[in-house]
């Protein structure tokens, strides 16, 4: 029992570090690597099927969409959307979250007040609405999906990192750098911060997944970036009026998803039982 | 069943005629079920304009005219007219006996209450446009009404049959406006029963109707936005006709048992808008010759085949061939590539040229998928397009606001008449026009003010040969409108805006 | 004991504070939307008919005129009327509003039931076989997009299997695809969650106390765990109210669900100001309402909140 | 041989050992002792020796998961302890044995009030002598010298000191008038004068209910205070096991005498304090010799690999050791 469920335990890990490396490698090689240009049309190929049924070619391993493009090819080049987006996201949420609740945290009182409505007042607008308001007014792209995903992401953030912070505000080594009057931004960042990013990586890490889902909801609602750009989430929402004829064009962008998602949150929840004490397996 | 005849003799005999059908007939059963992707608004018929509104005004109002099924134009609450010789006075014989939902009769006063409503710039009647040069409705006696218009109007009549709904003074003088709107009462084929906004609509056969009795008793229109939801409810027979479905689904359709596929001429031309009126200074589109190469460059028959499965039909130039006469001689610009190259190198764009384009995402049936198709291939002749995708409000909303050099648009029959495409859509006064034209300006002018029929076809299409010449847009084609109906659904959709009437349709047990 | 009840009364001014800050925030941002006139006027109407539309929906004064009769309406609780469907707000919202909380409250209890139930099962049996289960299930739960598993449940559920209707509101079979598909991520989360939580309290030392007494290991769970992980399980579950809303929308729109989700959207994409604006307070108040309960549950539960440390 | 002597429980052979990624922990190895009806007996060790395991063996609850050899023979009163089902072994904890864990201020249930906690152990164990609840709770509050036992009834756990959360602890496990009463360090986390206190509390709950305790500690001066025997352990093993008296004033086995070494109370008054050397040996790597033999400043070549000889010293004590020593005789 023992040694089969640690195993389990290993491979698992194996392979979502082998799915997250194929996405990360996809994300930043995928045009290259990609056997054609994805947004390249043939309309007498329009939704040809996988190779593996009849009517399929080998030229299109996973089949084409409905103006013949190469879904293959679509889903190498569409990582890179997907990890854009979700990197830069939770890059930026995470960036005003921290310095939202480092300060919050340490100097407390009415700054802590201020950012605890503000965060109060975020959580209660659906992000859904947030998204329909502010995409609508800029523009489909990709670096408004980023912000607004951003804009309302960096609450998880802020709220973790203020709650360690006024545990931490109390412990000697940062009362000693306080009473050697150390500039609080050296404080927060050097004596504070390193103590945090711990959570903080656990958070960001659960929370890749979660924005790239976002994104896809986004592009159900036609909020996220537009073709010709070949994003994922795209891909699947528009291939979903086919689903009768042509599972393909909405599949194949759907498995990748669910399985680059599933790897992260693995990993989130690998790595939160590895560094926290407390929860373990 | 015409009603056309000004003759009241005729009239009368036609309606005894039609009533005794009815006697014989067993009173109406059955349910009927329509999806539909989207749903009015309001309920008011002077109040809202988008073209599910329509489907619920054609089955529950009716005007002095409607059109019937084969979409003509054909008398309806009014037993004859009368215009007078300055085209400016047209005095109506209303029909007697007429009852509204609620039993009481109409009368006079209701015409004259309804179009001085429908004027009324307070109502904010969308389709105001259609109908105001009434200037005012006079009653002449208990049965005659007069409508005195501003000036000249050829083709008034068809208006009314698209926005002179008729409705009860007494009922919305005593349930106020919104009473009104909640639950409408009107004379057609269909009562109101109940509404669920963004559920359904529920309505039931007015048995007391003074000509054409349903055959379903009740009839069901559901809002069911998502495509493959909708294909799945005509699949469980959850519903009996499904509407608006995308081409490409046409043949999973008709594979389905005991499911057809109906398609129908939409009168909606489509067309890639070249915005050489406001802002266009320097634009190389202001040249006829880059616009002629662009015509060039697209090749239609291949997108209508290969992505809109056939369910569209080319068109020449702007004039729609299921609504007006077209010159069969006018051929369509042909695709070719090589021609389009050339084109563009002699009008001095030799290494091709930059462009952006503007196009709504949900608007217009694939629109995404064909504006995609388009771009690339101009692309392929050496235009540069910059392709902006916008959600549909969006890409609206900004069109007053933003300069959009290029967008695929489409534009509605409403009238069944060039007309409404003219003024509305290339009279460079027009919101919707953003062509500009003195000439074709005058000649829509003039056409207002022609009102033999043979003479207004050949004037039409004199300024489809311009506009063609000139290579205002790229011309690309009609739609058809895409229906699934389970086979025991008796019923045939009817031409252009009208396609959503049910007076005939008929269930099988 | 009066520190605790002037906790509570904070807690309440928060909630005020909040709802407000809400109410500047949407107002401010639907002016972002598209021109609600060219949403409304068709095609036909000229720039002068869009104009006097515009006056007459109040839209040519400025900013914060406007605002502040919004505001004034809004403490009289009016919300406006619809551009769009020329009704008062308030009386669209209490037309939809039913069906979605029928569905987020079918959802969440769904959720509840399942998350709940596989976390604990999960926490009692760690690292067996079911928990490997449920650890992927919840995490797939978290990995596939809400249309998606929509759209896949009609498939099954309906056009193959014909077990469930297709979409629409009509009785309680109806119900069980949508509420599933919404419910599915915030099961996922509960799950976790709870797993985690109560393999926290069952490795506490009063819980050691507890099987040191001789307590039966049912009381231990559902009686002395669940007391303790309550206010946190509150939380998570109040939490995932919002997600809910925002997932209401897509599937509101996937099976023709008539709520408010499906509303809310439409009058953003067609500028119908006064319904956006409407909505988004009524969810807040009610989000700031369910935060408060929860607080005042929390207040209840634990004896230590409140008090000063 | 059934006579008034008969132990009130009597461990033999006793094993727990878990499994964990880095091997075989073998916590409890091999321990016999036997305890008399109104007797304390303490167990000492330092910390890592297993005497915590110890406890949760005899109380069956190790934790299942990882729990990978658990045997031997636990007599309590006649009954086979390891041959219970869970739940009649569920009927005993709390009622005929209890216990008291170390922390006081984490070890009661902070949501629930005290009366609740303390009331709810007779729920799960009626006893027929106990009619009233509610008076048996404040009797035995008072007898564990809460001050007003009425309003502190009342309280949560944490609208109280850490010594109230002790008492309340111990008058928790005696609710049902226990036969054994198990307390494992009760007084680490307490104030030295609140120990004190404790300390002559367990004495004269023995006094009073004639239960007998088991005190688990790393303490001799809590066991020089408390015991009537003492079992010293180290490495899961009892390495000595005798009377209060003997441990102190004649120890046998080294890790005794070290053990008191290196306490400025009990330790040589004229030689200066030891420390022992070396560290307690892991759990995992344990070898066939003796455990202690690293550390051991008499140990023979032979300790290193060879068992240890158990030494009886009369009926029921022993220790273990294989470096000869003169009083005792090896029982091979």
């Amino acid at each position: 029992m023992t040694l089969k469920n640690l195993n389990l335990t290993q491979l698992k890990i194996q392979i979502t570090w082998f799915v997250l490396m194929t996405f990360v490698t996809l994300g930043l090689f995928g045009t290259w690597l990609a056997p054609y240009d994805p947004t390249h049309q043939d309309l007498s190929q329009s939704l040809a099927p996988p190779f593996w049924h009849s009517g399929g070619s080998p030229a299109h391993l996973l089949g084409t969409a409905p103006l013949g493009q190469d879904i293959l090819s679509g889903i190498m080049v569409g990582a890179q959307v997907s990890l854009l987006v979700s990197l830069c996201a939770v890059a930026l949420s995470g960036l005003v979250g921290v310095v939202i609740g480092l300060i919050a945290g340490y100097l407390g009182g009415r700054v802590d007040t201020v950012c605890m409505r503000l965060a109060d007042i975020q959580l209660s607008i659906p992000f859904i609405l947030l998204a329909i308001v502010m995409i609508g007014a800029m523009g489909p792209k990709l670096s408004n999906v980023i912000f607004v995903i951003a804009v309302t992401n960096w609450v998880t953030y802020a709220k973790v990192v203020r709650t360690e912070t006024m545990r931490l505000r109390e412990r000697d080594f940062v009362k000693s750098a306080r009473v050697s009057a150390t500039p609080i931004g050296l404080i927060l960042f050097k004596h504070i911060l390193p103590n945090v990013i711990n959570s903080i990586i656990v958070i960001a890490t659960l929370d890749i997944g979660k924005v790239i889902i976002f994104e896809s909801g986004l592009s159900f609602l036609g909020l996220s970036v537009q073709p010709p750009t070949p994003s994922w989430g795209a891909m699947l929402a528009d291939g979903r009026k086919y689903i009768s004829i042509a599972y393909w064009p909405s599949m194949f962008p759907g498995i990748a998803i669910f399985v680059v998602v599933l790897s992260v949150n693995f990993l989130g929840n690998f790595l939160r039982t590895q560094w926290d004490p407390q929860s373990k397996k | 069943m015409k009603f056309s005849s000004p003759n009241r003799f005729a009239a009368l005999f036609l309606i005894c005629a039609l009533s005794l059908p009815n006697l014989s007939f067993s009173s109406p059963t059955g349910k009927l079920t329509v999806a539909v992707p989207s749903e009015p608004a309001t309920l008011d018929p002077h109040k809202a304009s988008n073209r599910y509104n329509y489907m619920f005004n054609s089955n529950m109002f009716e005007g002095l005219y409607v059109r019937n099924d084969k979409a003509e134009l054909v008398l309806a609450l009014a037993e004859s007219v009368a215009i007078a010789s300055d085209g400016l006075t047209y005095t109506f014989k209303l029909r007697k006996g007429v009852k509204f939902h609620d039993g009481s009769t109409m009368t006079a006063d209701d015409v004259k209450f309804s179009f001085e409503r429908a004027i009324n710039p307070n109502t904010k009647n969308p389709l105001l446009a259609y109908i105001k040069t009434i200037d005012r409705v006079d009653i002449v006696n208990t049965d005659t009404v007069a409508l005195k218009l501003k000036e000249r109007d050829a083709i008034f009549l068809k208006k009314l049959a698209f926005a002179g709904w008729i409705v009860p003074k007494n009922y919305i003088q005593s349930v106020g406006e919104d009473g009104f709107a909640k639950k409408p009462i009107g004379t057609g084929p269909f009562k109101f029963v109940s509404r669920s906004i963004n559920e359904q609509i529920e309505m039931e056969a007015n048995e007391q109707h003074w000509s054409s009795v349903p055959k379903v008793k009740s009839l069901i229109i559901k809002t069911v936005p998502e495509d493959a939801v909708r294909l799945a409810l005509l699949q469980t027979g959850e519903a009996d006709i499904v509407a608006e479905m995308p081409p490409p689904l046409v043949d999973r359709i008709n594979a389905l048992r005991g499911v057809k596929t109906l398609s129908h001429p939409s009168g909606e031309i489509y067309w890639i808008v070249f915005n050489i009126k406001d802002g266009a200074k320097d634009s190389p589109l202001l040249n006829p010759m880059v616009r002629k190469a662009l015509n060039h460059a697209i090749d239609k028959q291949s997108i209508i085949t290969n992505v809109l499965k056939n369910q569209a039909v080319q068109i020449s130039g702007a004039l729609a061939p299921s609504v007006a006469a077209v010159d069969k001689n006018l051929q369509p610009y042909a695709y070719n590539p090589a021609l389009a190259k050339k084109m563009l190198a002699d009008a001095g764009y030799p290494n091709g040229l930059k462009i952006d384009m503007y196009s709504s995402v949900g608007r217009y049936t694939l629109d995404k998928d064909i504006s995609l198709v388009i771009a690339n291939q101009l692309k392929a002749v050496g235009v540069d397009v910059n392709l902006n995708l916008w959600e549909s409000s969006k890409w609206v909303g900004d069109l007053s606001k933003k300069y959009y050099p290029m967008s695929y648009q489409a534009f509605g029959n409403t009238v069944f008449d060039p007309e409404g495409l003219m003024i509305f859509g290339l009279h460079s006064k027009a919101f919707w026009s953003f062509y500009k034209n003195d000439t074709v300006d005058k000649m829509i002018d003039d056409s207002l003010k022609i009102t033999e029929q043979k003479d207004r076809d050949t004037h039409f299409q004199k300024i489809d040969k311009m506009l063609y010449d000139d290579a205002s847009h790229i011309f690309l084609w009609e739609s058809k409108i895409l229906i699934g109906m389970r086979d025991k659904v008796n019923w045939k959709p009817q031409p252009g805006d009208n396609v959503y009437k049910f007076w005939n349709a008929s269930v099988d047990k | 004991m009066t520190h605790r009840w002037r906790y509570l009364l904070e807690r309440l001014i928060q909630a005020a504070v909040c709802v407000w800050g809400v109410s500047v925030i949407i107002f401010s941002i639907t002016h972002f939307i598209g021109d609600p006139v060219q949403l409304l006027m068709p095609a036909e109407a000229s720039q002068a008919d869009r104009l006097a539309y515009q006056q007459s929906l109040g839209l040519d004064k400025s900013a914060f005129e406007r605002y502040i009769i919004f505001f004034t309406h809004l403490m009289h609780g009016d919300l406006g009327q619809s551009y769009r469907f020329n009704t008062p707000v308030l009386e669209l919202i209490w037309d939809k509003f039913p069906a979605t909380i029928e569905l987020a409250v079918a959802a969440i209890i769904f959720a509840i039931i399942v998350g709940v139930g596989s976390g604990i099962l999960c926490a009692i049996r760690p690292n067996t076989w079911w928990d490997h289960f449920f650890e992927w299930f919840s995490l797939s739960g978290m990995a596939a997009p809400t249309f998606w598993v929509g759209i896949m449940l009609i498939m099954l559920f309906s056009v193959e299997l014909r077990w469930l209707p297709t979409s629409g509101r009509s009785g309680m079979t109806s119900l069980v695809l949508p509420a599933i598909t919404l419910g599915w991520y915030s099961t996922a989360v509960i799950s976790r969650m709870t797993r985690s939580t109560l393999l926290e309290t069952l490795d506490t030392d009063f819980i050691k106390t507890s099987v040191l007494k001789g307590t039966p290991s049912h009381i231990i769970i559902f009686k002395h765990c669940m007391k303790f992980m309550l206010p946190t399980l509150l939380t998570i579950i109040s939490l995932q109210f919002v997600t809910l809303l925002a997932g209401a929308v897509i599937t509101e729109t996937i099976f023709s669900w008539p709520g408010i989700g499906r509303l809310l959207i439409q009058s953003a994409y067609g500028g119908d100001y006064p319904v956006v604006q409407g909505i988004t307070v009524v969810c807040s108040i009610i989000f700031v309402v369910i935060q408060f309960s929860v607080d005042v549950a929390q207040f209840f539960l634990d004896p230590r909140i409140g008090q000063r440390q | 041989m059934k006579t008034a002597m008969t132990p009130l429980l009597s461990v033999s052979n006793l094993q727990t050992h878990f499994k964990t990624p880095h091997g075989i922990v073998q916590a409890v190895n091999d321990v016999s002792f036997q305890l008399k009806k109104g007797e304390i007996l303490g167990i000492v060790g330092e910390s890592g020796s297993g005497k915590s395991v110890l406890a949760q063996s005899l109380m069956r609850v190790v934790p299942e998961t990882n729990l990978c050899k658990a045997s031997g023979e636990i007599n309590f009163n006649g009954i086979d302890l390891m041959n219970l089902t869970p739940n009649q072994m569920r009927e005993i904890r709390g009622a005929s044995i209890s216990m008291v864990t170390q922390n006081p201020s984490t070890s009661l249930n902070p949501v629930f009030t005290v009366q609740e906690q303390l009331l709810e152990t007779l729920k799960f164990h009626p006893q027929d002598q106990i009619k009233n609840p509610r008076k048996r709770m404040l009797q035995l509050m008072t007898e564990v010298q809460l001050p007003n036992p009425e309003l502190v009834a009342k309280r949560y756990p944490f609208q109280l000191s850490g010594g109230m959360k002790q008492r309340i602890a111990i008058a928790m496990a005696l609710m049902c008038e226990p036969k054994l009463l198990i307390a494992d360090e009760p007084t680490t986390a307490l104030d030295v004068t609140i120990q004190a206190q404790l300390l002559e509390l367990i004495k004269s709950i023995r006094n009073t209910h004639g239960t007998s305790i088991i005190v688990i500690t790393h303490d001799l001066g809590v066991v020089a205070q408390l015991c009537d025997t003492v079992g010293v352990i180290y490495a899961g093993q009892l390495v000595e096991y005798n009377t209060v008296e003997e441990i102190f004033q004649n120890p046998r086995h080294p890790y005794t005498k070290a053990l008191l070494d290196s306490n400025p109370v009990f330790g040589n008054k004229q030689s200066s304090l030891k420390a022992m050397k070396g560290q307690p040996p892991q759990l995992t790597k344990l070898g066939a010799g003796c455990s202690f033999a690293d550390r051991c400043e008499q140990a023979l070549p032979l300790c290193h690999h060879t068992p240890t000889d158990l030494i009886r010293l009369g009926e029921f004590y022993y220790h273990r050791c294989s470096v000869p020593t003169l009083d005792g005789v090896a029982n091979l």
